[in-house]
């Protein structure tokens, strides 16, 4: 496979190059964008933005406590021991555990959800260049088709790149 | 229906002469931890006769109190512990389970009245002091907390006679070392569900009354104060 | 950014992982030792049994405990300052984040350590896990104890991730600037991160879902630390305000222990440009609060206390303010109020040295304030005759020792290995403003349309 | 546990484990065939009598099966045996009546102490070295015979002496007969705090020469002068029950009790009322109290006991309370309060003991309570005092003052059967030097202690528990309780009971002697032969009050000083238990400690804290001691508990503390030649900062600390 892609130093100059892809009729899932830091003002930063990452978050706070309900009375009723003059099922202390475990819950559903929408761990794909990490700005296509190639390059050029690269 | 064991401990009859000190030492097998020990504040004794002086010379008195594990029936003890080595009892004893305890010291910063006392080392007896060990006591070893348990192996023993004579429990068929000891015979051993038991009607004195009852405690131990005259 | 200011700045912050002086080495070898020595002082100790501390009857809690109170609240530096900055999108946190998180994670490793090394059988730590077992029973959930597992369970893997996560892009820049064997393993931890804009907002979006999540948790921890106390019938401990006190306290300590961090960063990491004296004026501004805060909550404790004349109170109370414990109290005192409130105060003194020297007076203070909290209490219960006194023995010093020794330790290592201050967000905070960029890239854009 | 023993105990541990793999057989343990049938686990109980003092409680013993490491036929080995596990008081027994004080729970480890002397040793190192070799008992009775048959034949048998403790029971008989058939004189009894001032006045007033038996139980008001009848003196157990039963043991009645002395007791902090006196004056307010009531129209028949006081029978006329206050320090009103109960609140009972009996005027305090005592109408009577039958005579002749170190030195040689009295006496006494110089001594100790230490032959006796036991108490019950019993357990170590010692001794002698017994059980089981009490004596002239003499002047030795029986020691002869070390004394709640008792003002006058050691100096040397605040003592007084400060007791009580009894001034009772224990005079000074050797259980002396000071 191969594919071609251009650096430029700044984000509009990106932005230009990703607009003139979009002209030459590339398909938007088909041009990758990477940048060594966020931005945020170039339209093309804001590419899938859209996230269920919150409501995910919610929802693993929800199994936790409901995993940390069950635990605590589970194992009070388990073997049923009388301390202190308090019941056996024990809500406000409970509490307490269940709260954590709710947090923990949370905490733990974003990280993982993180991880798989960002496909993290995963292996560096063969487009790509380590000039990003300094501050460069990478657009490019993979395996465009001959016949889109000419138009392609001509837009990345015009993009205001100082050459273009193959992978 | 269950027993309830408790004590009453008649400070007026009480002399402090520190027999029930020693008898309780031979019953639960505590150990002596020497005097190097003992300067470091490890002396342990499930029993002790707090003294408190009165007044001044001439018009000078002195109190003394027996303080022992009260068996709190709203223990303080009980629920910071964090592997229930120390519960209740069906019979309202407060517990304290030897190997389940990994020894947080928590129980005995939360015993108001300071009658869990902790193994810093494993307990040495000499040979052949320990032919003296009572076998029906397990011995504690080092960094679990032990106090004072109503000589519950007494208890035991005494319900395992009655069911085998297929009798009920007699009022006074049960006494921990400490009360048996006591020649003055201030402490009094019994069933506080029995309305009849000497230890009920003693609890019920006016004389009667709890250590560090606004606690909160509910401990099961009555001191009846002490009176003067002259 | 520019492309060479950027490069400039990843050279910076990446020197530190890339050159290594021999006194780094010299350093590691000294802590090192200290820490080896400590844990052989641990083993010790549990060979000869508890007895070889000082601990004794009453005084069953001391030198540990404290500890592990101050430890805790240190840790209370990083995650929850960065995560309430960046919830408030302070601009100057961005510098500041990562190192405060570092104390957070270790903080929190070191002071978790400690009730097992308090443990009369420490070897059977684990029956506080809740997992079925041949024993048949589980830990019992009333306990404070067991609130702690949790809390700091949640609390630290909640702030190692925090820590982690926005570490990522950066281990990619140090991957994409190596050779050999850092390249693998820098390789291996950037999870071959290559900065596309999807991974740039599941990130950020992250970021601000634990920010969120981190700090309740962060409250919680201390306040249940301080339960261990406020649930025991003790004299000055059984109090209702003991939660936030503590939580105030240990942000306090907190703050106090990433000035002193900070400005070691900045000194021997040479990162002056990145650490500005405006990040010690507002870590110092920070400082001041808390300490007001603090003598606040002494105050009215005290006040409390001592109006409310409960006989077995009142015993705590004048053992510590003209007792045997005086003059740690008052010392206490000095360091965490007088000193960093007159020199916080003034605007001339409020400059780096100063907030260290205030800083360093505050971690002794809240060391003592814990102290001050678990022993006399415990000395002093209802029952006279047995009251007690404390004093600490070798091991106790030793092992109290080796664990300041393994923060200097892990800090050092983690500032060595991994970028002390987190590039990418650098770099974002030296991106033009937001609206400016938006406005004219459209205006550019709009031109360069056919 | 420090470094070298962790060192030594991986070193250890190392090996064994090589030599377990190796699995050798010398380290296995050979288990023996048990001697007598035990069903393991199930405890049966048998009865005894507890050896700690002369009070002779009976007590139960718990006898449960164990494994006993043991040498039989020179091999090692494990054998079953049944073992004393733990002593109750008996509940037939009419003086312990089921109770049972410390030192009787205590007593077990007399038997399992680790430093107990378990064969016969024959001196190898210099005297008082405390180097022994093992021989047999062949040779251990050849010895001791030996040395009989040498002095039989220089027909100097005057030169034998027997040294014991009074109120033994029948071993004392047996020594007696043994010593009488040999030729020579009775056995010497020794005990620091024994009463024979009070014997010898109750035969004055009463015609009994014992100690009184107080029916505290059915009496309504009692006033002890001294006496610690609840702690140490007489037969506390049977006492405390007494007690027990005055305060609360009849409904509706609360019998009241006041005590006198100098020094607060265990006794006193009972008291309804504590009456602090000058010492040596409880007999003076004694017959204050008697003028009181005789001027209440009473009529003045107190018999005998009156008939020994000086100024009876005209109404005690120098005795007013105006008088009397100025005397003993008391207040006349109180004087007449107090006498007023007794006559109100019949019925009434007086008695003294300790301190103001060993004065030099101890046996006029003596005969004036026995004669208040009289007046009150209650000897005898219900609610007084009467004597136990049977009780009184001691075969024994007490070891006399200042006449001791002739009568021990003249000795060739000395039989000591567990007595200690180079602890026990003052160094005036020289009865270190007389014994020293005493060719031959021979033990039956089952401990060095800082006498038989000096033994050249050693025959441990069996344990109380391994032994034929017996006892007549002389007080504490209305009628005679003689007891008897068998041995509890076998015995552990190649020990033998005294009793049967001493009859093989006799049999081997060159020249036998014939005695009555065979075997120890004989004597236990054999009763004395019913003595008629001796002729009571009448004094040479009534008694009068005389001001007690004190050694040391005032102005130099500015205190008193007052060695008082311990709890947990008595006289010193339990200091090797470790319970009883490390038991808080009652009072000041100190462990394995020796202390120095000061009133607070005292100390702040001398600058002296809590712990701070002073130098406590009387005309016969220093002992130095930590500082006891001690609310409870008269500002001019000092105390020190005896018990401590031995030279040579076991593991647990060697060079621990010091022995006030060192610094005594050899003052004696002018009639009977006791020691007068209370009769010295001391200065104090500060000797240095505390040293951590006053070890105390209590944190607060006070209930409320703070109470009376500003916040």
């Amino acid at each position: 496979m191969s594919a071609v892609y251009a650096l430029y130093s700044s984000p509009d100059a990106a932005q230009r190059a990703v607009n003139g892809l979009y002209a030459a009729g590339i398909a938007q899932a088909d041009v990758v964008v990477m940048s060594g830091e966020p931005f945020e003002a170039q339209p093309f930063a804001h590419r899938d933005s859209a996230t269920w990452l919150w409501y995910i978050a919610c929802l693993g706070g929800f199994v936790g406590l409901v995993f940390s309900t069950w635990l605590t009375r589970m194992t009070e009723l388990a073997w049923p021991l009388q301390t202190g003059n308090m019941p056996i099922v024990a809500w406000w202390p409970n509490l307490i555990v269940i709260f954590e475990l709710t947090m923990l819950g949370a905490i733990l559903a974003t990280v993982l959800t993180l991880f798989v929408t960002a496909k993290l761990p995963g292996r560096l794909p063969k487009l790509y260049d380590p000039e990003v990490t300094n501050g460069k700005i990478l657009v490019g296509v993979e395996n465009p088709s001959a016949a889109t190639l000419p138009a392609l390059e001509r837009a990345l050029m015009a993009g205001g790149a100082a050459e273009l690269k193959r992978s | 229906m269950a027993h309830k064991w408790g004590m009453a401990v008649d400070l007026d009859t009480c002399t402090g002469c520190g027999a029930c000190v020693t008898a309780c030492h031979a019953e639960n097998n505590i150990p002596t931890v020497g005097d190097e020990q003992a300067a470091r504040g490890r002396a342990m004794h499930w029993l002790r006769v707090e003294r408190y002086w009165e007044g001044d010379f001439p018009d000078v008195r002195l109190k003394f109190r027996p303080v022992m594990c009260q068996q709190c029936d709203a223990a303080p003890c009980e629920p910071v512990c964090p592997t229930y080595a120390s519960h209740h009892t069906a019979e309202g004893l407060n517990a304290q389970v030897y190997n389940r305890c990994i020894g947080t010291r928590y129980c005995a910063n939360a015993c108001p009245y300071n009658v869990r006392f902790f193994d810093f080392f494993n307990p040495q007896w000499p040979k052949p002091l320990h032919l003296q060990l009572n076998p029906d006591v397990s011995i504690r070893e080092v960094g679990v907390m032990e106090k004072c348990t109503f000589c519950v192996q007494r208890i035991s023993a005494a319900s395992i006679d009655a069911k085998a004579e297929k009798r009920e429990l007699k009022d006074g068929d049960i006494k921990p070392a400490c009360v048996q000891s006591c020649s003055a015979r201030a402490m009094v051993f019994g069933d506080l569900n029995d309305p009849e038991s000497e230890v009920s009607r003693l609890s019920r004195s006016p004389r009667g009354g709890k250590l560090l009852e606004d606690v909160g405690t509910l401990p099961k131990v009555t001191y009846l104060a002490r009176q003067t005259q002259v | 950014m520019s492309e060479a200011s950027s490069r400039k700045l990843s050279d910076d912050l990446l020197r530190p992982l890339l050159e290594t002086s021999w006194r780094f080495y010299a350093l590691v070898a000294f802590l090192g030792s200290i820490v080896l020595m400590g844990l052989c002082t641990w083993a010790y100790q549990m060979y000869m049994g508890f007895g070889m501390t000082g601990i004794n009857n009453p005084i069953f809690w001391a030198f540990y405990i404290t500890n592990f109170v101050f430890w805790i609240g240190i840790s209370h530096a990083g995650t929850l300052i960065s995560a309430i900055l960046r919830l408030v999108n302070a601009g100057w946190r961005r510098p500041v984040t990562r190192c405060a998180e570092v104390i957070t994670a270790f903080a929190l490793m070191i002071g978790a350590m400690f009730p097992i090394i308090h443990l009369g059988r420490p070897w059977l730590f684990f029956w506080l896990v809740p997992y079925p077992n041949s024993r048949l029973i589980w830990p019992n959930f009333r306990s404070p104890l067991v609130w702690d597992f949790f809390a700091i369970t949640t609390y630290l893997t909640g702030s190692v991730l925090f820590l982690v996560l926005p570490m990522i892009p950066d281990f990619a820049l140090v991957r994409d600037r190596t050779t050999g064997m850092r390249h693998k393993i820098y390789g291996a931890l950037a999870l071959g991160w290559q900065g596309t804009p999807k991974q740039w907002h599941r990130l950020e979006s992250a970021m601000s879902i634990m920010a969120i999540a981190i700090i309740p948790v962060a409250v919680s921890v201390h306040t249940i630390v301080s339960f261990d106390f406020s649930m025991a019938p003790v004299p000055m401990w059984h109090s209702t305000m003991f939660g936030p006190y503590f939580v105030a306290g240990a942000i306090f300590s907190g703050i106090a222990g990433l000035i002193i961090a900070m400005a070691a960063l900045r000194k021997f990491l040479h990162l002056e440009e990145y650490l500005h004296p405006v990040h010690f004026q507002n870590l110092g501004k920070l400082l001041l609060m808390m300490s007001l805060l603090w003598g606040y909550f002494v105050f009215a404790e005290r006040l409390t206390v001592w109006y409310g004349n409960e006989s077995a109170e009142i015993a705590v109370l004048r053992v510590t303010q003209t007792g045997s414990f005086a003059p740690l109290y008052w010392t206490m005192v000095v360091v965490n109020f007088v000193i960093p409130v007159s020199i916080l105060s003034i605007k001339r003194l409020r400059t780096i040295a100063g907030c260290v020297v205030a800083s360093f007076g505050v971690l002794v203070g809240m060391w003592l304030e814990r102290f001050l909290i678990v022993v006399p209490s415990l000395g002093h219960k209802y029952l006279p005759y047995s009251w007690g006194t404390y004093r600490p023995r070798p091991v106790e010093l030793l092992i109290t020792a080796s664990t300041f020794a393994a923060m200097c330790l892990l800090y050092t290592l983690f500032a060595k290995f991994v970028p002390i201050i987190s590039i990418w967000e650098l770099k974002v905070g030296e991106q033009e403003p937001f609206e400016t960029a938006k406005e004219r890239s459209a205006r550019v854009l709009g031109e360069a349309r056919p | 546990m420090d470094r070298r023993d962790f060192i030594k105990l991986t070193a250890i541990t190392g090996t064994s484990a090589t030599l377990a793999s190796c699995g050798n057989p010398e380290h296995q343990l050979i288990r023996f065939v048990p001697d007598d049938d035990i069903v393991p686990g199930v405890a049966e109980w048998k009865p005894s009598v507890c050896p700690m003092c002369a009070a002779g409680c009976g007590v139960t013993v718990r006898v449960m099966d164990a494994d006993v490491e043991t040498v039989r036929s020179g091999q090692a080995g494990v054998v079953k045996m049944a073992v004393a596990k733990k002593l109750e008081g008996n509940p037939k027994d009419p003086i312990s009546q089921g109770g049972l004080c410390a030192r009787g729970q205590a007593s077990i480890q007399l038997t399992y102490h680790p430093d107990r002397l378990v064969h016969p040793m024959k001196r190898t190192g210099a005297r008082g070295s405390g180097e022994y070799k093992e021989i047999t008992w062949d040779e251990a009775i050849a010895e001791l015979t030996g040395q009989l048959d040498t002095l039989a034949a220089a027909r100097d048998q005057k030169s034998v002496t027997f040294l014991t403790r009074p109120h033994r029971g029948r071993r004392t008989a047996l020594a007696a007969e043994l010593l009488k058939s040999f030729g020579a004189a009775a056995p010497i009894t020794y005990e620091l705090f024994a009463d024979e001032v009070l014997r010898r006045a109750n035969a004055i007033s009463f015609g009994h020469e014992q100690l009184p038996t107080i029916d505290l139980a059915r009496s309504r008001f009692a006033i002890s002068f001294g006496a610690d009848f609840l702690g140490t003196w007489n037969s506390p157990v049977a006492q405390s029950a007494a007690y027990g039963a005055m305060r609360q043991g009849r409904p509706g009645v609360r019998g009241a009790f006041v005590q006198v002395e100098s020094r607060m007791s265990l006794t006193g902090a009972s008291a309804d009322e504590w009456v602090p006196v000058k010492p040596g004056t409880e007999g003076v307010l004694a017959l204050g109290l008697a003028h009181a009531i005789l001027a209440g129209k009473r009529p003045a028949d107190a018999g005998r006991a009156g008939a020994a006081i000086e100024g009876w029978t005209s109404g005690l006329p120098d005795y007013t309370p105006a008088k009397v206050e100025q005397i003993t320090g008391v207040a006349a009103k109180k004087i007449e309060r107090i006498a007023h109960s007794l006559v109100e609140l019949q019925p009434t009972v007086a008695f003294i003991g300790g301190a103001p009996l060993a004065q030099t005027n101890g046996l006029f305090s003596a005969l004036a309570v026995n004669a208040l005592n009289a007046l009150l109408g209650n000897v005898g009577q219900p609610g007084g005092i009467s004597f136990t039958p049977g009780g009184g005579a001691d075969l024994g002749r007490p070891l006399g003052g200042a006449s001791s170190a002739p009568t021990l030195g003249s000795a060739k040689v000395l039989l000591l059967d567990d007595v200690n009295p180079i602890f026990a006496s003052p160094k005036a006494w020289k009865v270190r030097e007389a014994i020293a110089a005493i060719p031959f001594i021979a033990s039956f100790s089952s401990f060095l202690d800082d006498t038989s230490i000096m033994a050249d032959l050693i025959l441990p006796d069996h344990s109380f528990l391994e032994s034929w036991v017996d006892s007549a108490p002389e007080s504490g019950s209305m009628d005679a309780v003689p007891t008897n019993a068998g041995p509890v357990m076998k015995p552990l170590y190649s020990t033998r009971a005294t009793a049967e010692v001493l009859i093989e001794v006799a049999g081997k002698l060159k020249s036998p002697l014939a005695l009555p017994w065979k075997t120890a059980e004989e004597v236990a089981k054999s009763t004395a032969k019913a003595s008629p009490q001796p002729p009571a004596p009448s004094p040479k002239s009534p008694a009068r009050f005389a001001e007690p003499v004190f050694d040391g002047d005032a102005t130099a030795y500015p205190f008193h000083f007052l060695p008082y029986a311990s709890l947990q020691f008595g006289d010193g002869s339990s200091a090797h238990l470790p319970w009883l070390q490390e038991m808080p004394d009652p009072l000041t709640s100190a462990m394995w400690s020796s202390w120095v008792e000061i009133n607070p003002q005292t100390a702040e006058r001398l600058r002296l804290a809590q712990g701070d050691l002073v130098d406590v100096t009387s005309s016969q040397g220093t002992v130095r001691a930590p500082v006891m605040i001690f609310p409870g003592i008269a500002p001019d007084i000092v105390a020190m508990p005896v018990g401590q400060g031995h030279e040579a007791f076991t593991r647990y009580a060697t060079g621990r503390g010091v022995n006030p009894v060192s610094i005594l001034a050899p003052a004696t009772e002018p009639e009977t030649g006791a020691l007068a224990w209370a009769a010295t005079r001391v200065k104090i000074a500060r000797a240095g900062d505390p040293d951590g050797k006053l070890i105390m259980f209590a944190g607060e002396m006070r209930e409320h600390p703070h109470e009376g000071k500003t916040r």
